[in-house]
């Protein structure tokens, strides 16, 4: 650990509004995408699951 | 006539032609040969297809699955569709002089008599814009009459015509494919002439379900 | 384009085929998930807390380990999106296509990323949000060139169509982005506003980079796992029907 | 095919002189965005002559991009780009006919009316020769790459927006070394080097450009 307190890693020295914002969007977005595709995923294979149950 | 009538070759076919819109298969599977000669009427329910086979067929719709064949790369063909290709504001013979002009010449007495052949005889110097639907329809097919070619592909060639003109061109379709030409069209009005085909798109529309083979599995 | 007759390995024409691209890709899903979460948590964890200190910037370097990774992904996204697309066309492949359809969002999410964090670094070291750096500017224009093919692709209902224009805007925009690069740069020495570049480092020690390479090899791998779902799922609503999909274990749900 | 293509410049050009409001209106464009931008910033010549490199480049460009979206688009609507495609030449060689002409009529007029706009603006005199130059190489690689996105969106409603989101990107390099020629001219310095490589994207331009138009046209 380079910090010493959990305080310090948080304020890193006045930057930490910089930085954890920063990593805080890179996480949040992406997290965005790929549950989106998830869902697209989902999405797709429900809509051939009923258009399976249509045509049995 | 640009070619020499001989019956036994073919000018066109396609061989397991198929078409894709929105993944949902049109028709698959289709094949047939167009002879000169042949007057084919492509039938089948809106939606089946009829312009998209045509657009194949003159080359203006990609052909992802199966193909379509020429017998040589010197074969002619007119393609009039939904939309005419006429410029608004240029007249008729204007119009008839950039089309012939894309793939040949033509002289302007050779344009005035296609205009009259088409019954727009006095017309020739009025803008499209001023003319009729069914003027302008007019127009279009006298292309028909100045540039020669094989193969006439004629998406709904009826449209907005009147009772003599419908009997006229009939009567055009009769004497090209006797003089060895073909023709391809598309109409919901029956055409009665002893040489008619008839390509039934109904026939060729999958099963529901039914996939395309991917080009990917088809070739291994 | 239209001949398309060139030999090519027997795995290639697999890839195109939907059938097997699915399953391949099923398999490789869990694998590049786990490895995504795993490497960008460890890189993350290590770069906030374990990296020591810039001598220069201090701890707003930190920013480094998120702003690098996006922007190494944002281009090669691109990249990677021209050669899927010029793909499909030289051998009419629709699944390849649909990858290149599937970067679309992923590329402009990390395009995004970088132009942010790459301001947001700016305001500690720089003193300013937004500094017109030849490196911020063209990866703006890297953005705009995404926005343009994503807003084509939602303009264009028709797939088919939609991702050959896609391939053909991605190939444009990737022999173009060299040039574009190369003159903004130049435009950039010409009004000289800020000689201090935010990454050009001589040397780091194995603390600094390492988490770096984690970060970056972690985006990688999440790219490739929107990727490959993106895909999957566009392979699903094109393939409805079919029969190998019907019979498929995440239709049966056996 | 040249008499293809000659078929297509005739047929344009008598559709421009039916229609010369075609010409006309990117011309006023031009016009007025230049007008504006005093009006907007600051009459002060210094400040002006200043820009004025900058703001003819932009207002050039934006006027090209106006003209651009009609480039296939009507002829698409009246089916007339179908019988173009029919014809059994390449697309690209449409493509460059029409580009062509674009540029003939909104490219050139752009470029004579030139040193008017340099005037107004305060654009030092001894650097207007190099105002059309670059102009003179610049606008046909503008036609060029813009031909690109009007070939994409020709089918898509709406297209202009998507145009402008589609092609400004690339105009970038044109942009910065177009502008950036006349301001250096401006302050008397050579300009050898951005003229080569104005004519450089020219080319590079000529070489993408008939390729990927010609196939989005055939979509």
């Amino acid at each position: 650990m380079y910090f010493e307190s959990l305080e310090a890693l948080l304020n890193m020295a006045g930057h930490g509004p910089y930085v954890w914002s920063c990593y805080g969007l890179f996480f949040a977005l992406l997290g965005i995408n790929v549950w989106h595709a998830k869902r697209q995923q989902l999405k797709a294979l429900k809509q051939v699951k009923a258009f399976v149950r249509r045509n049995s | 006539m640009s070619f020499t009538p001989s019956f036994d070759v073919h000018l066109l076919c396609t061989s397991a032609l198929a078409c894709e819109r929105d993944s949902r298969v049109l028709y698959n599977d289709l094949n047939f040969v167009v002879k000169p000669g042949h007057l084919w009427h492509v039938k089948g329910r809106n939606g089946a297809g009829k312009t998209t086979l045509l657009r194949q067929l003159a080359g203006l719709h990609p052909v992802d699955t199966g193909e379509v064949l020429y017998s040589n790369n010197s074969i002619k063909m007119i393609y009039i569709g939904h939309k005419l290709g006429l410029k608004e504001q240029l007249t008729a013979d204007e119009n008839l002089c950039w089309l012939a002009g894309l793939d040949g010449s033509s002289t302007q007495s050779q344009r005035y008599a296609a205009l009259e052949h088409v019954g727009l005889r006095g017309y020739e110097e009025n803008p499209v814009a001023q003319l009729s639907a069914g003027q302008k329809r007019r127009v279009a097919l006298a292309r028909l009459h100045l540039c020669k070619a094989d193969v006439w592909l004629l998406d709904e060639p009826f449209t907005s015509l009147d009772q003599q003109g419908i009997i006229d061109e009939i009567d055009w379709l009769r004497q090209h494919t006797r003089a060895g030409g073909a023709v391809l069209m598309t109409s919901h009005q029956d055409i009665n002439l002893p040489n008619v085909k008839i390509l039934d798109l109904g026939q060729y529309s999958p099963l529901l379900g039914e996939c395309l083979p991917d080009k990917g599995s088809s070739i291994i | 384009m239209t001949e398309s007759s060139w030999r090519m390995p027997r795995w290639f024409h697999q890839m195109g085929s939907p059938k097997w691209f699915y399953g391949f890709a099923g398999i490789l899903q869990p694998w590049f998930a786990i490895a995504a979460l795993g490497l960008l948590t460890w890189g993350a964890v290590w770069g906030l807390a374990f990296a020591p200190a810039d001598y220069q910037q201090g701890n707003s370097f930190r920013i480094m380990y998120v702003h690098v990774p996006a922007a190494i992904l944002s281009q090669s996204i691109f990249l990677g999106m021209a050669v899927a697309g010029a793909v499909g066309l030289v051998w009419k492949m629709k699944v390849a296509f649909m990858v290149a359809r599937s970067c679309i969002a992923i590329g402009a999410t990390f395009t995004a990323i970088a132009l942010v964090t790459g301001a947001i670094w700016g305001k500690p070291t720089w003193g300013a949000y937004w500094v017109w750096d030849a490196r911020l500017t063209s990866t703006l224009v890297l953005f705009f060139l995404y926005a343009g093919i994503m807003a084509l692709n939602q303009a264009i209902s028709e797939r088919h169509i939609a991702g050959k224009a896609t391939a053909i805007l991605a190939i444009v925009g990737t022999i173009n982005i060299p040039i574009i690069k190369y003159s903004v740069e130049w435009w950039n020495t010409l009004h000289q506003s800020s000689s201090f570049t935010l990454t050009a480092k001589p040397s780091m020690p194995a603390d600094m980079y390492l988490p770096l390479l984690l970060t970056v090899l972690g985006s990688y791998c999440l790219f490739a796992l929107v990727v490959l779902m993106r895909t999957r799922s566009q392979i699903v609503q094109s393939q409805s029907g079919a029969s190998w999909l019907m019979q498929h274990r995440d239709i049966t749900g056996a | 095919m040249i008499r293809y293509m000659w078929a297509i410049v005739r047929r344009d050009l008598l559709l421009v002189a039916r229609q010369p409001a075609e010409m006309i209106n990117p011309l006023v464009f031009f016009l007025l965005v230049i007008a504006l931008f005093p009006l907007g910033v600051s009459p002060e010549a210094a400040l002006l002559s200043q820009t004025a490199a900058g703001v003819i480049w932009v207002a050039a460009m934006l006027a090209t991009l106006l003209s651009l979206e009609l480039l296939f688009k009507l002829d698409h609507d009246d089916g007339s780009l179908e019988q173009l495609l029919l014809a059994p030449y390449p697309s690209w060689s449409l493509v460059l006919a029409k580009v062509f002409v674009h540029w003939l009529v909104s490219g050139l007029p752009l470029i004579l009316i030139s040193p008017l706009i340099a005037t107004m603006l305060f654009l030092p005199s001894h650097a207007v020769p190099t105002l059309m130059l670059s102009l003179l190489i610049g606008t046909p690689t503008l036609s060029l790459l813009g031909a690109i996105g009007a070939a994409l969106v020709t089918g898509v409603r709406g297209g202009g927006m998507l145009l402008t989101l589609l092609i400004l990107p690339l105009y970038v390099p044109v942009i910065i070394f177009g502008a950036s020629s006349v301001a250096a001219a401006a302050q008397g310095m050579a300009i050898g080097g951005y003229m080569a490589l104005l004519a450089a994207m020219f080319v590079f331009a000529l070489m993408i450009t008939p390729w990927s138009a010609g196939s989005a046209l055939k979509l």
